[in-house]
């Protein structure tokens, strides 16, 4: 890195301290009225083609100058921190409906589950990119059919959705008891249809 | 009453024509001397407060409880210490001597090294950070996490909850009142007489075994039968209360 | 002046735009996890040794790290109008105490000052951010204790609390010793120990 003269220090210290951009005359109120207006712009100059490729830069605005990070990092200034979340229990038995039956309403899921979904399970679904709509049934209302993506078997390591266990190899599993429906949590209980379990179920 | 203006906080820290407390005021008797704090004379030291104290003609008294409570104390070291040494005197008073002496030098340590921290290149003043940074943003996102386990055993919880009202409808053999409809309404077409409604039960139910089925169907015909006479489709006759029911498809 | 590497420029961006200093990690987080902590140590090393000579730099404030402008411009920078926090004797003693003594409590303090710290103090201290309570100590009474912030050594300019003008002095010549606030306060209190349990209740 060079080592610029005493003016161009001043200046770019200036600048690297104002909270504001700065004018020649303001910079120069600063540096010391020495300098000529000529003299602190070519120290511009030369701090300007000194910053080029670096991870900041002096800018022009209007007739005032400032530092500034190059906008290609923006991305790094930016950061998307990932926080690693579980599925609510709604979320895994919603998910595994629609990787069982799909296409399926939201209506239908409700049915085989037995209880309303509440409205954030879906969109966590679609977030994940685990779930994706996929057309409407043509019924009346013509409802919003949703299904599984390819990130949805990649995540979960299945070739196809047929490499899910069926009902038999879940009852095989011991997967099949009855379970206390009481643990099913709040959110999902919501208000309470009626509409349990009309429809047939199997895969 | 020498301690009246210790309980008094509005006057804890007492400011003697300027001093901070006795060892403040001992501290700068001190540092007249100018000789390092390590060498410096305690006996000198304390006579000169002790003088200094009784100079003090403007002290307000009841202000300066610390001050003579430290006189006394000063006193009563000064006499220890030139009095010829007594083994069983507790503590030794060349040891409280040099507590004392310690005492002044860390204070005026700490002093200095007040002084010295004021000096710092303090931000704001020597130096500065930058005037205006973009910041930095952090933008928070869930990445969702489940295993193949839990999405099965999701399944198999769910359908465990609901298979068995599924299994109760599949095992008990019913007719449904669309399936009597179709065949009473079907049937009666094809005969011109009365018939008996248990003659439109389907053969499945009139076997030995299915007298489940049998009653399902007989209801659901019986059902159809009523339906179909609202429609005006079919007529009904029948002799007496549990009589055989009769049906006929209305003559056109 | 020199081209820097991807994650040299990204670092140097990262450390411009933030308005506190950053711990190796929070710039790790932003620049993107693939650096280890000794990739952005290093890429701090090479940005420290290009600053060297220029108007601002990055220093090390305790495990964190920051621009600054350089010490020897403060006549080109410092505003007539602006000074910092002027504290009162007994306020820059203190300090200086729970600096060089950390953690301390307040009969500690006032052990070594000789008198009783007026209310305000501590207060003046704390919402400076230069001061925190740190704990207590397990004695009878449990009183707390004090020590400084890391706001405490981005202001005084130190890189670590070893960085404490003279310390390294201090503690040899054993005037950093741990303070028996019973025996100092018999010294020069004579009798009446009963004070001192009462001011350790309100420390």
């Amino acid at each position: 890195m060079t080592r610029p003269d005493a003016l161009v220090r001043a200046v770019e210290a200036v600048l690297f301290a104002a909270d504001a951009p700065l004018t020649l005359d303001a910079i120069r109120a600063h540096v010391g009225a020495i300098a000529t207006a000529r003299d602190v712009r070519a120290a511009i100059e030369v701090l300007v083609e000194d910053y080029v490729g670096r991870g900041f830069g002096i800018v022009r605005r209007g007739d005032r100058w400032q530092f500034q990070t190059a906008p290609d990092l923006a991305h790094v200034l930016r950061r998307e921190s990932e926080e690693p979340r579980r599925l609510s229990r709604a979320g895994i038995e919603t998910l595994a409906i629609i990787a069982y039956h799909e296409p399926v309403t939201r209506a239908e899921i409700e049915a085989i589950r037995g209880v309303q979904i509440s409205k954030g399970v879906l969109d966590v679904l679609m977030e994940a990119d685990w779930v994706r709509p996929a057309g409407r049934r043509e019924v009346p209302g013509r409802p919003l059919l949703y299904a599984t993506t390819a990130a949805f078997l990649v995540h979960f390591g299945l070739k196809t959705r047929r490499d899910l266990p069926g009902i038999d190899d879940l009852r095989a599993a011991g997967l099949l008891d009855p379970v206390d429906v009481d643990v099913e949590d709040r959110t999902d209980r919501g208000s309470h249809e009626s509409t349990v379990a009309k429809r047939d179920d199997d895969a | 009453m020498l301690y009246a203006a210790r309980m008094d906080d509005a006057q804890l820290t007492l400011d003697l024509d300027g001093w901070e407390g006795p060892l403040d005021l001992l501290l700068s008797l001190a540092r007249a001397q100018r000789v390092d704090l390590r060498t410096i004379s305690i006996l000198s030291l304390v006579e000169q407060y002790l003088a200094y104290v009784d100079d003090a003609h403007t002290l307000k008294l009841e202000l300066a409880a610390d001050y003579l409570v430290m006189a006394a104390w000063l006193a009563y070291l000064k006499s220890a210490l030139l009095l010829p040494r007594d083994p069983s005197v507790e503590p030794d008073p060349d040891d409280l001597a040099r507590r004392l002496q310690h005492r002044l030098e860390r204070l005026d340590a700490m002093r200095e090294a007040g002084a010295r921290l004021m000096a710092c290149d303090r931000t704001g003043r020597d130096v500065f950070v930058r005037g205006a940074p973009e910041g930095l943003r952090t933008v928070r996102k869930a990445v969702w996490t489940a295993e193949i386990f839990d999405l099965i055993a999701a399944y198999g919880r769910v359908s465990g909850r609901t298979r068995p009202v599924m299994h109760v409808v599949v095992d008990r053999a019913v007719m449904t009142l669309e399936a009597a409809l179709e065949r009473v309404s079907m049937m009666v077409g094809e005969r011109l007489d009365w018939s008996r409604v248990e003659a439109f039960l389907p053969a499945s139910a009139v076997v030995p075994g299915a007298e489940r089925f049998r009653r399902s169907a007989l209801a659901s015909s019986f059902v159809a039968a009523l339906e179909l006479a609202r429609q005006g489709r079919v007529e009904l006759r029948q002799a007496a209360p549990f009589a055989p029911l009769y049906l006929r498809a209305t003559p056109a």
